[in-house]
């Protein structure tokens, strides 16, 4: 087996993880977490399935780049609500849906 | 140098970001007139793309001069050209409103006008984007733009309904990603030009797979029953502007994506099972009946219209086993252009009468109501779209779907879509008999500028014109681009 | 476009952009307000008339606009159609009147005559609707501006008379949509024309065809009140006098019954029901309705719920003229159209006279009142015995007609059930009669607010419609045999309607 | 139930995801060729940087605007504070921190001009500049940042507008991004700059704007 499709295959293994978690988890920091594990499964897979071959593929990882700093990005808003939810009420779950 | 027409393709994109950017230098809670101006130019830049793809010539713009598969693509047919043209027609008086919505020191506006740019830039890219992966990335932006905007309020409820709707979002771009991914793998290609020719009803399972993450990441993403839990909070919470985005434009971007994958690309893979289709479908019938089911229970004015808006967006995937019908895929877009002007309209005459009472509860508007009958006829009027009433662009749909199911003899889509034009009433004349009600007391009613009022008018207004000018839509959308 | 295109969309107009401004105008602006209404409700008339003219020298009137493909907004002007428009735009202008002086120095005037221009604009759409499709368009914006005015008091019970009102048309919007989406399906079209349009569709639809009937009719029959369709009509009368007398005389009754008539001559060609039977089982369900509507009339103390069940019943004349076979009944229930209307809108004229000038909304306060208000109780007497059938009025004219039909048609069991109608209406109308002229007045009138003055013994603005529309109802009866009367009008469209045999 | 469906249906997407991998064939198409037969055109000399900045160029402005609009939603959300020095920290790390600042910039420095023919560029050189912002903050010698003033909003924004400067001054050559090959070099090294700088001033925002929240809890 290649290393690219070694790589794919944690990627395929580590992006339900993460999704499970960001369904299931509920201490913010921990689905927050788990929404970079799923993201970096995802990352994964797009780089290591292209090169399975094991020759390198430019394309990839010029779009994992970018996706790193998206999720960078939505990790930063993330903390950041999460940071003010925490400010404001004092707890680091989500209250359960309002039921108005 | 560029022609005209692809000068407003790519001028939809620049500059709303722009003018964000702008925005963000001239400081907090600035920007409003540079934002209004350059929507304005945006809205004329979409009747002019849409003008000349009406004649047939589809708008094509290849970044880079590369071509794809190597460089990205831009592409403006019909269905593109509609949604472009609903965005700007729907976030122009939005810019108005907000304007005059918010105070000028107030907290919600001070980062409002940067995120609105990049918001509108982001679903002007998306809709002319035929590039997976580009996609992924102008769904992020449109995505983050949402969830900042949602909790811009700052309070303990918009910040909850926001993290709650940045966790979904995610959720489904992620998914989306993924897929990316996996046709990447297996074809070595994200521009839609290139995989069109390769994707077969017999494509490996890997590419099965990467169809039913993306659609299900974007099903989550477009608030579909039962995947709608974060959207009630999101759009009821947020900001009354703010709201009527959301709801008209940025839950029909996604849905955009399924549809043109669903016709595009994945086309071969959607059409390998006659049941496929039905499952939209199936879902769409339970989102109209508990989205309405549980709008006629809310006792707060905004969160009955975002259970509307579930309701509503229900209708879009009813469609899913007609889309072979051109009727079908008329009255799913004729739907969605209907419901965005309507919903715009119905949340920003919300907002003048939460604005005037200081408070949302539905069995309370009764003072308000009366003294503000601009703000409930528009209501009104977009209440008429929602119920798919005559004459409004919300019936000339119901009347193409039925017609469409009619003629393939689908007798369920046919008794689920007029049973929700019932329930729509429901919800929206608990609203109406405010109006009505004899009111002991005399209200006094917090002055609200004018603009308020009849932007809200001018949107339900253009619902109902609709009504009366569906042929030229429906010719735009029998112009498509994505072979 | 052209200039008679352009006419039709004049008379739209001529109630709509009133009706607009209306909206906008502030509460106290009464003179503008008085001036637009009556300027919209004149015009309309010069332009019906000149309509009316042009259609008698066999001009054709007709409007497209497509809004889908395949799909047209179309109006037309024809014998049928405009038999409609003259009663509705004679009786708009005198319940316009009316609505001015009954309305004085209430709230919400400008809201009140928006939605009542929005009303009949509906109603003059759907008089001069070309296809089923138009038709239901307007029938929609009928039932939506009419929810306003029903509801116009705001009080609990106008809530609720209101929420009943809407559930029932609502419902009945949808079995209709339904149908004639299903009939634009299978013909790509719903034009109307003369001996209708689905003969040509072959046998293998006829079960189709009969289910369609069934929806169009069903949800037509819920504006004009067929059994069991018609729970909403009695809930309604909480609204203002005005909006009743239209309602139940021009406006949305009356839009259900023309549907009918156009269902049942223009789509489905009456030569063709009667062969797919389709016309019997409406024939009984509508002498059921006009049994069941008199019987329950003699049960009401509420004066307007006594004329709102009697209206159940006597719009069910036209219904039952229409189903029965044969040239002489549908004379018969088109002239009824215009008959009932007169009649109707007459009583409802009185009783709202009643209750504004001295506070009478029961049947048991009316002892004396004829001697208080002579010239109300006597056009309400008039409009009475019109509903009775009495000779010289009206009604004597429609009902001679029917039962002719009735005989002609072979039915002769419908000729019992207009006989015991007409006994039911004596029943329910002459004990009232008695009670006004002849009862000893109590002391004092429940709620007496506008004193007689001379020979004036209210408003003029109340008296002078039902007078007229009394008098009308005894000049279309006496004067039923000359050239001008709704009787030869209808004659004209029966003879066009059965190719046939001319009456 | 719900925690056995989801990690039921999380273990079956594995299971699924890594048999359909193993049994996938070879990629139909091959962008290698195009990305090395276009690299002499592209003015950079590194692949990865050609796809990113070039070929894919679009795909990293509308990547920048996400960067920033991640930023104004921080700040939106975020009630405007005075701005909190942390705690000096032990002058021993203070010392070392400044020591370090100095490499630091010149490391960044470094990344942006390898990006041309190795591993580096724009991305890799802010988050550098970014970290040595935040290490000044840690130990005590940069304060937290207040609302940004208008210098600071210049700086962020700038990556992003000189990148869409160039884009939109380049629809001149017949589209959006279309270096002309004697000038490609250049300009990405100008957006390359431009961004380098935003970038470190955006990353450390996402850092150094939160903490003015600090003071005000509850």
């Amino acid at each position: 087996m290649s290393t690219g499709l070694l790589f794919a295959l944690v990627g395929a293994a580590l992006f339900p993880l993460g999704a499970a978690g960001l369904l299931l988890q509920r201490h913010l920091l921990r689905r927050i977490l788990a929404f970079n594990l799923m993201g970096s499964g995802a990352f994964l897979v797009l780089v290591g399935l292209a090169q399975r071959q094991d020759v390198p593929d430019p394309v990839p990882q010029a779009m994992v780049l970018t996706g790193i700093v998206v999720a960078v990005a939505a990790t930063a808003l993330a903390l950041a609500l999460t940071r003010r939810l925490h400010a404001l009420t004092g707890r680091l779950e989500l209250p359960e849906a309002a039921h108005d | 140098m560029i022609d005209a027409q692809q000068a407003a393709l790519v001028g939809l994109i620049l500059l709303p970001l722009a003018s964000g950017a702008a925005a963000f230098l001239l400081g907090p809670g600035r920007g409003a007139g540079l934002c209004i101006a350059s929507q304005a130019a945006a809205l004329f830049f979409a009747l002019q793309l849409a003008d000349s793809v009406l004649a047939g010539d589809i708008a094509r713009h290849r970044i880079g001069g590369w071509g794809a598969p190597l460089g990205i693509d831009l592409t403006a047919d019909g269905l593109a050209a509609a949604m472009l043209l609903l965005t700007q027609a729907v976030a122009l008086p939005l810019a108005l409103y907000a304007r005059a919505y918010f105070r000028p020191d107030s907290a919600e506006v001070r980062y409002f006008w940067p995120l609105f740019g990049l918001l509108l830039a982001g679903l002007n890219a998306l809709f002319v984007s035929t590039d997976l992966f580009n996609l992924y990335v102008t769904l992020e932006l449109v995505g983050l733009a949402a969830v900042g905007l949602v909790g811009i309020g700052g309070g303990a409820l918009q910040i909850a309904a926001a993290l709650r709707y940045l966790f979904a979002t995610l959720l489904g771009s992620g998914a989306y990603l993924l897929g990316v991914a996996l046709i990447y793998g297996a074809y070595g290609s994200v521009a839609v030009a290139s995989l069109t020719p390769l994707v077969a009803a017999e494509a490996p399972t890997l590419v099965g797979l990467a169809a039913g993450l993306m659609l299900l990441g974007l099903l989550l993403k477009t608030a579909l029953f039962p995947c709608h839990y974060w959207l009630p909070p999101a759009h009821g919470g947020a900001a009354a502007p703010v709201s009527a985005l959301l709801s008209a434009l940025v839950v029909k971007a996604s849905f955009y994506l399924i549809l043109r994958l669903w016709l595009g690309p994945l086309a071969p893979l959607t059409a390998s099972h006659p049941l496929l289709p039905w499952l939209p479908a199936l879902l769409g019938a339970g989102a109209i009946l508990w989205g309405s089911w549980q709008a006629i229970r809310a006792p707060r004015l905004k969160t009955m219209i975002a259970y509307s808006t579930v309701a509503q967006l229900g209708y879009l995937f009813l469609i899913f086993p007609l889309l072979g019908t051109p009727g079908g895929r008329a009255a799913g877009i004729l739907h969605a252009v209907a419901h965005g002007l309507a919903k715009a309209a119905m949340f920003t005459a919300a907002g003048v009468l939460i604005k005037a009472t200081g408070q949302d509860r539905i069995a309370a508007l009764a003072g308000a109501a009366q003294q503000l009958p601009l703000t409930l006829f528009a209501f009104g009027l977009a209440g008429v779209t929602l119920m798919g009433l005559p004459p409004s662009a919300g019936f000339l749909a119901k009347w193409q779907l039925l017609d469409a199911a009619l003629g393939q003899g689908y007798w369920g889509i046919v008794l689920i879509t007029l049973s929700g034009g019932l329930l729509a009433a429901v919800y929206v004349f608990r609203v109406l008999r405010q109006a009505f009600l004899l009111t002991s007391s005399k209200t006094t009613v917090a002055p609200v500028p004018r603009t308020l009022e009849w932007t809200a008018f001018g949107l339900a207004g253009a619902s109902l014109l609709l009504g009366l000018r569906g042929v030229e839509l429906v010719e735009l959308l029998a112009v498509w681009g994505w072979e | 476009m052209s200039a008679n295109a352009a006419l039709l969309l004049a008379v739209l107009a001529s109630s709509f952009l009133p009706g607009l401004v209306i909206f906008l105008l502030p509460e106290r602006q009464v003179a503008l307000r008085t001036a637009l209404n009556l300027a919209g409700a004149i015009s309309k008339l010069a332009l019906v008339s000149v309509l009316l003219d042009g259609v008698y020298r066999g001009e054709t009137y007709a409007f497209r606009h497509a809004v889908l493909p395949g799909l047209e907004l179309a109006l037309k002007a024809d014998a049928l159609g405009l038999l409609f428009i003259s009663l509705s735009a004679i009786l708009w202008l005198l319940t316009t009147l009316y609505a001015i002086g009954y309305l004085e120095g209430a709230p919400h005037r400008s809201r009140f005559f928006g939605f009542f221009s929005l009303c009949v604009t509906a109603t003059m759409g759907i008089a001069m609707a070309g296809n089923l499709f138009t038709f239901f368009v307007f029938y929609e914006l009928l039932t939506l501006s009419t929810f306003p005015l029903v509801v116009h008091r705001g009080t609990a019970q106008a809530m609720q008379g209101g929420t009943v009102y809407l559930r029932y048309t609502l419902l009945g919007g949808a079995l209709l949509l339904a149908g004639s989406v299903w009939l634009q399906h299978l013909l790509g079209h719903t034009e109307f024309a003369h001996a209708g349009i689905v003969a040509g569709l072959g046998a293998e639809q006829a079960g189709a065809l009969r289910l369609i009937f069934f929806l169009l009719i069903a949800g037509l029959g819920v504006k004009a009140a067929l059994v069991p369709l018609h729970g909403w009509l009695p809930q309604a009368m909480v609204a203002p006098a005005p909006v009743s007398a239209l309602l139940h005389a021009v406006a949305v009754v009356k839009a259900g019954a023309f549907g009918i008539a156009r269902v049942i001559y223009e789509v489905y060609g009456v030569e063709f029901a009667q062969s797919q039977g389709l016309l019997q089982p409406l024939a009984w369900l509508a002498a059921a309705t006009i049994v069941w509507g008199s019987v329950r009339a003699l049960f009401q103390d509420d004066l307007k719920k006594r004329l709102a069940f009697s209206t159940v019943s006597q719009v069910s004349y036209i219904a039952l003229g229409l189903a029965l076979f044969g040239p002489v009944a549908t004379v018969g229930g088109l002239v009824h159209l215009v008959h009932q209307g007169i009649m109707k809108i007459t009583l409802f004229f009185c009783a709202g006279n009643y209750a504004e000038t001295l506070g009478i909304h029961k049947v048991s306060q009316m002892r004396g009142a004829g001697r208080r208000m002579p010239l109300t109780t006597l056009a309400f007497s008039i409009a009475a015995l019109g509903m009775m059938g009495a000779p010289l009025t009206a009604g004597a004219v429609s009902k001679a007609w029917l039962m002719d039909g009735a005989r002609a048609a072979g039915s002769d069991w419908a000729v019992w059930v207009l006989w015991a109608s007409s006994l039911l209406n004596a029943a329910y109308f002459l004990p009232i009669l008695w009670q006004a002229w002849f009862g000893r007045a109590s002391s004092a009138w429940p709620d007496e607010h506008i004193a007689a003055r001379g020979w004036r013994e209210t408003a003029w603005l109340l008296l002078l419609p039902p007078l007229v529309t009394a008098a009308a109802t005894l000049a279309v009866g006496i004067g039923a045999a000359t050239s001008w009367s709704p009787l030869a009008w209808a004659q004209l469209i029966a003879a066009r309607e059965y190719l046939a045999a001319a009456p | 139930m719900k925690r056995f469906g989801i990690g039921g249906a999380a273990l079956l997407l594995a299971l699924a995801l890594g048999y359909a991998m193993l049994e996938l064939g070879p990629a139909r198409l091959d962008l290698r060729p195009a990305v090395a037969a276009h690299l002499a055109d592209s003015g950079v000399r590194h692949p990865v940087t050609a796809v990113l900045l070039n070929y894919r160029g679009y795909d990293t402005l509308l990547e920048v605007a996400v960067l920033l609009l991640a930023l104004f939603a921080i700040l939106a959300v975020t009630p405007p504070g005075p701005a909190r020095r942390p705690a000096p920290a032990d002058p021993l790390l203070q010392m070392l921190a400044r020591l370090a600042v100095p490499l630091m910039l010149v490391a960044s420095f470094y990344l942006l001009w390898a990006g041309a023919f190795r591993p580096g560029g724009a991305f890799q050189a802010g988050a550098v500049l970014a970290a040595a912002l935040v290490l000044l903050h840690l130990t005590g010698q940069l304060p937290g940042w207040p609302t940004p003033g208008a210098l600071l909003r210049g700086g962020l924004a700038a990556g992003l507008l000189v990148f869409l400067g160039v884009a939109a001054a380049l629809l001149i050559e017949g589209s959006l991004l279309q270096y002309p090959p004697a000038w490609a070099g250049r300009l990405i090294l100008l957006i390359e700059f431009c961004l380098t700088g935003s970038l470190g001033l955006i990353l450390a925002g996402l850092f150094l704007f939160l903490c003015q929240a600090e003071g005000e809890r509850r």
